[in-house]
This record gives structure tokens, sequence and C-alpha cells, in this order.
């Protein structure tokens, strides 16, 4: 007897536990409010087939305990109960695939007015590059990174100059606006993953990687690392801003183009030469005097 | 004992004309495959005619060496369905071979 | 193949004859023995083995994009200063399946207790099978000299080389085994165990000619395996 | 027959007489020769296995042919693991609920055991146990077979195993320690710097999965043609017991999944020993480009999973046969809709083979797969489904003995409807999204193919340990020992799923400075100490098992009047050969319990119809 009444205070407990829950999801923050919908109708699709199957199993340890001399039931098969189970469980199970397959649907096709936001990983940290005034992203390869090409862009290139670079962890985001994020990783695999906006996506060495939201709750959010990528992997975090469109111009006129950080860098080679070669004469100097 | 001896034996031994042609077509066979390459054809050309002997060629080896042609259904279904998943594998992975080439060319080479 | 008379149990052929056989007690694959039966099921294991390879390679070389190098060409062997293409591969198909046709006839004599026919055919087949591996051997070494590397190739596509050592090596390594065991069982097939059924020094199992079918079958297998690559890495 | 049989030294010939007894057999057709014709069961296609009998302490012990044994050596080698993958649980633990408390534990230890955990718990102790352990033991006794069809093969399957783990073992003293690659292994960070254990360590680990899967082969095909080719006169595949159902597909699935796992095995030991680029695509690392270029990581992925995919069934497949057959002896009711549950086994192996990249929905392949893999993964849920219905089924108007083993049927029932049920929404493509990767899943598959099999093994051992040792396991420690282990077990996963509703990425070292992550503190250190209870609930069995070995009640014949072979042996424990002199005859499904007009409320599978002619037995 003691039995059922056990496992009876397990599925209460667990019923309310979920009723209860100080934990759980953090306010949705994107536009990916389909796929909590899912899991708000799996939740009372599924957790009825557990409270009911579990009930009924205590239901049986009730009324079917051990009783010498009791009269068992003998009926190896039953078809019609069988075929009525079966069909049930399919039916339940296609309403559960049917929403699914139509959210994920919308998140393998990006909208066209989506801002592209290359993201690049790296052990272990983040940054972030922009379409510059052309819209599109220069191309990229592993083997151009450098101090002065931070993010590996081809050189010749013409989409690539204008480029807007965010050598950062941090980035902001228009309040919004659809945003495809573009992953790529310089060494091992990561995940660029905010739970606020529900969506995620592996970011692989060799390929890019795709996936796309729509931030729409203006904020600051903790970006995770959400693959395995090592011994640094629980410190891997960044950051998302979501702003205003007028707070997000002005942040993104502050930001450094590619032309910008070559030009720079030129200027830096220039004088580090004109450094370089005053050393030297120095250094020369130096020498003389010593002899 | 000395009768299921007898009982396989009875069943295992065919005559020698048909390993022999079998022998043969497979040389035929090899020959062909070869030729393909000889005659530098390209294209899905190449591909059907490579496909179309190699399966050729591996169900007579099965068939006729591996006396599969011979044996029970039993035997055949269950080393032959499994396939399917081999089957499913293949063309999942040709999927994603495609995309995988698609992703490096297009953000890597082309661009835009 | 074996189709044998089984008391109180009639045989059907066909999928009339595979539901029977299923649902019938004792054994499912009627008159097979043991050592087949495994044999079958090790094969379909070592198919996806291989199949593995393959379709790791199929994906490996289809999503690089450096490119390829054209097998015609590497493979090529000079004859009489012409280079030809893929010629020792033809002759070493031309090796495998000949081979494969000594054993399957070895089998046959064996079922038909030929002690000299099926002991000098299985030498026959394991002389093929070092010839085989004699000549993989020598095309190893050819590429090697050539410059070709499991890690890189003067080529292209480094995949190239890490492939085709892993997939020939691993084919390579069966063939050694087979051409091990070929030589055992010629050996105990001259002695004349399978005749006397004595028994094995490793497994204690009692010797009998079905065990040269068994060897057949692995033999058959290789060189189906072979076929497989011979299309997709040598002609693709 | 008798004739040609060598009488040599080291074979004991079968006594001429159960010979000839076998074949006048043969003849008349059963067993006394004057039993009618509605016993009549077709004489023996094959001769009597002939038998190596040991006959030194090593041959009877050590290197030992019989599969009981080997299925005992098979058994002590995976729970040896399985304590060491435990112990590495409780240390994981440690730094989850209390960061800081033990100072030795930093974040390369901590990754190498959570990599260690899994790849014990899934590979080295569930399906060694399942697969060699309780199949070695059972199969050849409930299909009524004298032996494993190879025992010499058998043999070196176990010790294959063994040099496996002692492999794996070794990597735990060697330079840099084991591999804390998780134990998904996925490249390219496995064999790179910043992994702890990229050196030595991950080749040890691809050395000894490599040799696992060769020991396993060899066991496999042994289980396989025992099960097709050496079952006992009468046994058709349809009456066999649930549990050689499960193992036997199990075994199907193992041989067909495990060379994913060799290919892949392979191909990373020669990216990591030779530098081939398999995996590898060019990597920049500290600023330098590696020497590697061209590969792609997520091959591994899809090599990794379509292993590991069968692999989960292959846990829980031998799980789901012996809980039925479990429930059915201690319900005493026929087990409900026999053949839909074997069905059900079949489809689910089949099926799982299409399955395998719902692992890996935000991994990058092509997004396209997406549609295919979550249609197949949910097609898998309905004879699934129809399993439970199975089960609860067979309750319904049984006559349920509320004993230890029973109590953890039930446990398995829940936590397995409980964990089930967790695999849709992460089997369904967009509900994976925002779950996959979290805590969230780390709760489904430890409830699913931790816990829910955990049950089982329990439930087998209190069921099986009166046939194997001859004793029978007290009931009340037995009762302590499943209340703990189950109330802690479901009170460790059951709250862990909300910890990935909160966004917590699984495989953080430490994760507490996060502004909305610092909520899952009070909890985790609720689990963390619910772990450590569960883990040492386990001497429970231990001190049980030692206790009942020195003062223990001798158990009779069939101490739980079930109807399968396995308790119709010659001896309890069975010895060498399973049958004595004559193997048994089958004339029915193991679970007639409680049929309408027999005297006892069981039928044995051997019961000849004509001895039961007055019953009204619906199925045979």
């Amino acid at each position: 007897m003691h039995v059922g009444i056990i496992f009876f205070l397990i599925i209460l407990g667990s019923v309310l536990f979920h009723i209860f829950t100080p934990w759980y999801w953090t306010d949705i923050a994107s536009n990916w409010q389909g796929m909590d919908d899912t899991i708000t109708l799996t939740f009372w699709i599924g957790g009825g087939v557990f409270v009911a199957v579990c009930l009924f199993m205590i239901y049986c340890l009730f009324k079917f305990s051990y009783k010498e001399g009791r009269k068992v039931e003998y009926k190896p098969e039953d078809k019609k109960l069988e075929k009525i189970l079966t069909w049930a469980t399919t039916l339940g199970i296609a309403a559960l695939l049917a929403p699914g397959l139509i959210i994920w649907n919308q998140y393998v096709n990006v909208p066209k007015n989506a801002l592209e936001v290359d993201v690049m990983a790296w052990q272990w940290g983040w940054q972030y590059r922009l379409p510059g005034e052309d819209g599109k992203l220069g191309t990229t390869k592993v083997t151009n990174i450098n101090d002065e090409n931070p993010f590996g862009i081809n050189v010749d290139d013409p989409f690539g100059r204008d480029d807007i670079l965010v050598q950062s962890d941090y980035i902001n985001l228009e309040n919004n606006k659809p945003v495809k994020i573009l992953l790529r990783s310089v060494d091992v695999l990561h995940n660029w993953y905010v739970p606020q906006f529900r969506s995620k996506m592996d970011a692989v060495p060799g390929i890019v990687t795709f996936y796309w939201f729509e931030p729409n709750k203006i904020g600051e959010y903790e970006v995770l690392c959400a693959e395995y990528c090592g011994v640094g992997h629980y410190a891997m975090r960044g950051g998302v801003e979501v702003q205003s469109t007028k707070d997000y111009n002005v942040w993104l006129s502050e930001q450094e183009t590619f032309q910008d950080l070559i030009a720079k860098n030129e200027t830096l080679e220039f004088e580090d030469n004109k450094l370089a070669k005053n050393n030297n004469i120095n250094l020369k100097q130096d020498i003389y005097k010593e002899e | 004992m000395e009768d299921s001896k007898k009982r396989e034996q009875s069943g295992s031994t065919h005559k020698i004309g048909i390993y022999l042609w079998i022998w043969g077509l497979l040389f035929v066979l090899s020959f062909f495959s070869y030729l393909v390459d000889w005659y530098q054809f390209q294209g899905m050309l190449r591909w059907s005619l490579i496909l179309f002997f190699m399966f050729l060629k591996a169900g007579l080896i099965m068939a006729f060496f591996m006396h599969l042609y011979w044996e029970r259904y039993a035997l055949v279904n269950v080393l032959l369905w499994p396939m399917t998943a081999i089957v499913c594998f293949i063309c999942l992975m040709i999927a994603e071979g495609k995309y995988t080439l698609f992703s490096r060319l297009f953000y890597f080479f082309v661009g835009g | 193949m074996s189709d044998p008379n089984i008391e109180g149990f009639e045989l059907e052929k066909g999928f009339k004859g595979m539901a029977k056989d299923t649902g019938s007690d004792q054994t499912m694959f009627k008159g097979v023995h043991w050592g087949k039966a495994m044999m079958w099921i090790f094969l379909l294991s070592d198919t996806f083995v291989f199949s593995c390879f393959l379709i790791a390679y199929m994906k490996g070389r289809s999503s690089t994009p450096a490119e390829w190098p054209n097998p015609s060409e590497v493979f090529a062997l000079d004859a009489f200063g012409v280079p030809v293409p893929l010629l020792l591969i033809a002759l070493m198909t031309f090796v495998l399946i000949t081979s494969s046709g000594t054993m399957a006839l070895a089998v046959k004599y064996g079922y038909e207790k030929n002690r000299k026919m099926c002991g000098y055919l299985i030498l026959a087949t394991a002389l093929g099978g070092l010839t085989f591996v004699g000549m993989q051997a020598y095309e190893w070494s050819k590429l090697i000299h050539e410059g070709v590397r499991p890690w890189s190739n003067p080529f292209g596509a480094a995949q190239f080389g890490s492939f085709f050592f892993m997939i020939t090596g691993f084919h390579g390594t069966h063939v050694s085994i087979g051409v091990i065991f070929l030589f055992i069982y010629c050996y105990k097939v001259f002695a004349g165990h399978y005749d006397k059924g004595k028994r094995g020094w490793f497994t204690k199992m009692k010797g009998d000619y079905v065990e040269v079918e068994i060897l057949g079958l692995y033999w058959h297998f290789v060189d189906l395996v072979w076929v497989f690559i011979f299309a997709f890495f040598y002609l693709w | 027959m008798s004739d040609e049989h060598e009488n040599k030294s080291g074979y004991q010939a079968q006594s001429s007489e159960t010979i000839h007894a076998q074949s006048s057999e043969a003849i008349t057709g059963s067993g006394s020769g004057i039993a009618p014709d509605m016993d009549y069961v077709r004489p023996a296609e094959l001769p009597e296995q002939d038998l190596y009998h040991p006959h030194s302490f090593i041959e009877k012990w050590v290197f030992c042919q019989d599969a009981k044994v080997i299925g005992v050596q098979y058994f002590l080698t995976a729970v040896f693991t399985g304590i060491v993958g435990l112990i590495l649980s409780w240390l994981m633990r440690l730094q989850l609920g209390f960061p800081g408390l033990a100072g030795f534990i930093t974040a390369e230890h901590y990754y190498q055991f959570v990599t260690m955990h899994g790849m014990i718990m899934v590979v080295y102790f569930l399906t060694a146990l399942f697969l060699g352990g309780f199949g070695n033991y059972l199969i050849p006794l409930m299909v009524g077979a004298r032996d494993m069809v190879f025992p010499y093969v058998n043999m070196l399957s176990f010790w294959m195993f063994f040099v496996a783990v002692v492999v794996l073992m070794a990597s735990f003293f060697v330079p840099g320690g084991p591999t804390g690659a998780g134990w998904t292994l996925y490249p390219p960070q496995t064999i790179l710097e910043g992994t702890p254990g990229h050196g030595w360590g991950i080749l040890l680990m691809l050395i000894s999965l490599s040799l696992f899967v060769i020991g396993f082969t060899m066991g496999g095909l042994n289980y396989m043609i025992t099960i097709l080719q050496a079952r006992t006169r009468g046994m058709t595949l349809m009456r066999m017991p649930l549990t050689v159902w499960g193992i036997f597909t199990a075994t199907v699935l193992a041989m067909l999944a495990f060379p994913a796992l060799l290919v892949s095995s392979i191909m990373m030991t020669l990216d990591k020993l030779l530098g081939t680029s398999f995996f590898m695509p060019t990597i920049l690392k500290a600023g330098e480009v590696l020497e590697y270029g061209g590969g792609s990581p997520i091959l591994f992925q899809h090599l990794f999973w379509f292993f590991g995919h069968p692999e989960v069934y292959i846990v829980a497949l031998p799980a789901f046969g012996i809980v039925s057959d479990l429930i059915s002896v201690h319900a005493r009711k026929n087990i409900f809709g026999y053949r839909m549950m074997v069905w059900a086994i079949v489809g689910i192996g089949a099926l799982s083979f299409f399955v395998w990249a719902h692992h890996m929905y935000v991994s990058g392949m092509n997004p396209w797969f997406g549609f295919f893999f979550a249609s197949t993964t949910l097609i898998i849920a309905v004879p699934t489904a129809m399993k439970v219905y199975n089960w609860i089924l067979t309750l319904w108007r049984g006559n349920i003995r509320i004993n230890t083993v029973m109590l953890w049927c039930l446990g398995f029932i829940v936590t397995f409807v409980n964990g089930g049920i967790t695999g849709i929404f992460l089997g369904n493509v967009s509900v994976d999204v925002p779950l996959s990767d979290t805590y969230f899943v780390v709760a489904h598959f430890h409830m699913v193919m931790g816990i829910a099999p955990l049950m089982v093994i329990m439930g087998a051992i209190y069921h099986w340990f009166p046939l194997v040792a001859g004793k029978m396991l007290n009931e009340k420690l037995g009762k302590w020992h499943f209340w703990i282990t189950f109330l802690g077990a479901y009170s460790i996963y059951f709250p862990m799923h909300y910890l990935g509703f909160i966004g917590v990425p699984r495989r953080y070292y430490e994760m507490y400075d996060s502004p909305y992550m610092t909520s899952g503190v009070g909890l985790n250190e609720f689990i963390s100490t619910a772990a450590f209870i569960v883990g040492a609930a386990q001497l429970f069995l231990v001190f049980n098992i030692i206790k009942t070995m020195k003062t223990g009640k001798k158990a009779e014949q069939n101490p739980w009047k079930a109807n399968s072979l396995e308790w119709y042996t010659s001896t309890v424990p069975p010895e060498h050969g399973n049958f004595g002199d004559r193997l048994p005859v089958v004339h029915r499904w193991p679970y007639d319990y409680n049929v309408p007009g027999a005297e006892q409320d069981y039928l044995p599978q051997t019961a000849a119809p004509s001895e039961v002619a007055h019953t009204e037995v619906e199925k045979t």
C-alpha cells in the first residue's frame, strides 16, 4: 500500500515542482516565441502522458497487489486496444512534430533584410565584424589572420574593405532588426549562445555556419559558449547589448573599419620603420662611442 | 553427424562450368570498367558506367562465388536489409559534402 | 547454398520459405553451419567498416576545395616507355579476381572431398594473394617515392594520400590476414585434417571441409571490397 | 555418431546413452516415445555441441570457455569500471555543487572526469554489462543451448575487453592524464593543445575503444549465432523470452554500429599520429597556422553518432527486454501484447540507424537534415510508447508481488517514461535549439539511459542472484537500497532539467558568475548532495551480497515460479553444459502465468500440451 502512496507523492511532487519552480526559462528577448510555445505544448502533452501512465501504474499497485488465489486475467493480446493506443500515440506525436518542423523551417530560412554579423570564435574569446556601407561582408581565410588583419579578411576582396571590425567580446545590436549570425572558428568548435534569444549554432572551423533571430527587447545579455572547446570553455563569455536604432547608430559610427585599420597599420609601420632607423643610428653611434 | 554431413554436401556442389562462366564474366567486366578510364568518359556517363559495372561485379561475386544465389532467403535478407542504413548514410553524406563545399567556396573564395 | 532435407521440416523457397524458416524452432538459417553463419555476420559487420571508410572518403573528397589529384595519372605506370593509366591497378584487379576464382573452385572441390585439387587451388589462391600484396607494396613504395605522404602530396588535396594509404592499407591488411590463413588451411587440407576431422590446436574445434568454404567467403569478400575500392578510388 | 567421436583426453564425450536417447527421440518425435501426437516436436537438426570441459583451476575460472563464467567475468569487470565512473561523478558533483571545496579539482581535472565518466558508463559499464554480462549468462540458458556456439572465441572476447579496460585505466597514469575531450571526442579540440590529455590520454582512449570493438565483435557473433542457430527443440523465435529479444537486437545494432566507431577511432588516431587531416581543417593556434587543412570536423560527428545513436539503444533494448520478463514474472501475468513487444524492439532497433543526426541539430551540418531527422526521431517514439503501455497493461489485473525486483521495475517505468518524454523535446528539432548543450540534455540522457537501465540492472541482480549464486538476497536491505537509490536519483535528475531551462550550458567547470545563473546555486548543492547519497547507497547491495553469501537463505530450484528455461537447469547454479543429460524441449512461450484451469499459477515452457490439455491456453 505505502509503495503506491510514495509513488503517488513522487508524481504529485514532480507536477508541483513544475508549477512552482523558481528555476525556469529567462524572459525571451527574440522572435522565437514559437520555440517556447512548442515547449509548452510538449509539456502539456508529454507531461499528461507521464502523469497518466504513472497514475495508472499506481492504481494497479493499489488494486492488484499480491493476494493468494487472486483471479488474474489471461489475455495475451488485445488487437483493438493496441491499435487504439498506437493511433492515439501517433496522433500525439504528429501534433508535436508539426509545430516543430514549421518553426525549423523559419529557423533555416533567413529573412532577406537580415543584418549579417560575422562572429569569429577562438580559444577562448569572440570578435565580431559587420558589413560596411555596401551591406556585404568580405571573404576571409584563416591563414590571413595576423596582428594587422585580425579577422583574416582577403585584402583583395573589395567587399571587405569597408567591413566594420569589433575587436571585443561585446557587440551591440539594433532592436527589432533581424540578425543573421555567421559563425566561424579559427581553431575548435564553439557555439555562440544567448539564452534569452533561444537560438544557437556551433561555430565549426573550416566552414561558416549560420542562424538568425530578431532581438526585440532592449537590454544587455550574456553570451555563452555552448559547445565544449577545451579547458577555457566555461570562461568563454561575451556580451550583447540590444539598443534602440538611435543609440545603435551612434555606437556604429564609433567603430573602426578594415580600411581604417590598414591605414593605421601603415602609419604605425611607417613610424616603426622610422623609429627603427633612428634606433639603428643611435645604436651605431653608441657603438662608435664605445669604440 | 554423418547424415548431416551428407546433407550439406548434397546441396553444396555445382557444376564447374558455372564457376568458369562467372570467372570469365568478372574478367570481362573488369576490363570494361578499365576501359571507362581508358577512354576518359566524363560526367554522368562515366558515373553510371562505373556504378553499373561495379554493382554487376559485386553481384556476381556475391551471388555465385559466395553462393548467395543458392542460399535461403532468410540468410539473404538478413544480409541485405542492413544495407539500407548504409544507403541512407551515403545519400545524406552526399548532401552534406555538397553543403560543406558550398559553404567553403562561398564564404572563403567567392563572397558577396 | 546448402539446402538439406531436414526431418520434420519441409523447406520452401522464396519469401514464403523465409517466413517459415524464421518462424521455425532450432535454427533460422536451415542447414547453415555455425561457422559459416558467423562468417557471414562478421562480413556484414566488416561491410559496415569498409562502408564507413568509403563514405568518409566520399565526404572528404567532395567537400575539399583543393583540387583532387587525377587517379588516372597518379597511378599510371610506364610500360615500354609509354605511361599507361592504372596499369598496375588493372593487374592487381586481375590477380585478385584470378585468386577469387581459384578459391571458388577450391570450395567446390573441398565439398567433393577432393583433397589434392582443393589443396592445390588453395595454394594457388594464397600465391595470388601474396602477389597482390606484393604489388600493393610496390605501388605504395612508388607513390612514397613520388612524394605522396599521408599528410600531403605534390598533386593536390592532402586528403588524397590520407585516404589512399588508409583504405588500401586496411584492405591490404585484410588480404594479408587472408593469405596467412590460406597457407594454414592449405597445410591442413594437404595433411588431411578435414578428412579425418582432426581438431585444430587453437580452438579445439573439429576439422571439416566447411571451413574451406568459410575461408572462401572471407576471401571473396576481400575481392568484393576491392571492386568497390577500384570503382570509387581509382575510377572516380 | 558416437563411433567417430574421438575420446581424446580433454574431451569428455557425451555419454553414448544420451546420444542414443536423442536419436531414438528423433525417430519417435518426442521424448518418451509414448507421448501423444499433440506433443510432437521436430527432432534435433544438429548433433550435440561438443564442449571442452575445464580441468584445472585456471581453465575453470580464468581462461574459461563456459559462457556463464565469462558472463560473471564480464559483469565484475564492468562493475569495476562502473565504480570508477561513479567516483568520477562524485568528484564532478563536488566541483559543481561546492566549487572550490576540493581545491585539487582544476578545470583540466574536471574535464577529464567528465570525459572518463561518460565513456566508462556508456561503453565499458552499460554495454559490457548488458551484452557481455547478462548476454553471456542468460542467452544459452534461455534459448536452451549447452553453451555459446564458439566458446573459445567467447573467451577471447572477454579477455580483449579486459585488455581494453586495462588500457583505459592506464590512461589515468600517463603523462598529461586521461583525455578530457568530452565523451563525444569531437575533433579538432580532442587532439589539440588546450584540451587535457591531448597526447597520451586520447591515444590510449582510441586504442582502448578499438580493442573494445574487436572484443565485442567476437562476443556479438557468438550471441547472434547462438540465438539464431542453436536454440533447443521447440524454441521458435516467437517463443523466446523478451530478454533474449532485447539482447539479440542490441547485439545486431552493436555489430553494425561499432564499425563506425572503429573507423572514426582509426581516422582520429591517424590525425593525431601521422598528421593526416581527415577531421582537421586549417587551424590557427596561438598565432600559428597548424599543419592541418581541408578536413571536416562534422564528418567525425556523423560517424560518431552513426555509432552513438544505436549505442543508446544497445543499452536500452536489453533493459527493455529484461524488465518485460521481470514485470511478467512478478505480476504473475502474461506480458501484454508479446508480438507487439517483439516488433517494437526490432522496429526501434532498425529505426535507430536513421536518426543519428538528431544529436547534431545545432552542429552546423546541412540545415535541411533537421526535417528528416526530426521526423524519423519522433516516429521512434511510437514503438517506444507502445512498450510502455504494454508494461503497465501487464500490471493491470495481474497479481503483483511488490518485492524488491518489482520495485526496481516500477522505478524503471517512472524514470523511463520521464526520460522518454524529455527525449521528445530534444528530438523535435526546433525545441532542441534552445535546450541542446544545456543541462536539460544531461538530465535527459541520465534519466533515460543512465538511471532507467540501472534500475533494470539492479532488478535483474535481485532476480537472478538466486540462480547465479544459489542464495536469496535479503529483501529488507534490497528495499532500502531501492528507495534510497530511486528517490535520490530522481531528485538528482528531475530538477536538473530546469537548470537547462535557465540556459546553463553543460560541461561548465564552474558557472556562478553570471547574473541569471546564480539562481541555480541552491539547486546544484541539492543535486550534489543527492548524488553523494545515491552513490553511497550502493553499499547496501555490496553489504547484501556479502551477507547473503555468508548467512543467506538457500534458494530453491525456481524461487520466483518463473517459466523460462534458465530456472529449469539440472542444478542450481547451473553447471557447465547447463541442462544435464538432456536438453529441454519447449512447447510454449515463457509467459503462461495464471492460465485458467491450470493447477499452478505458472506453466513452464517445457510443459507439454498433453499435460495441460484441460487448460485454456491461448497462445503458445
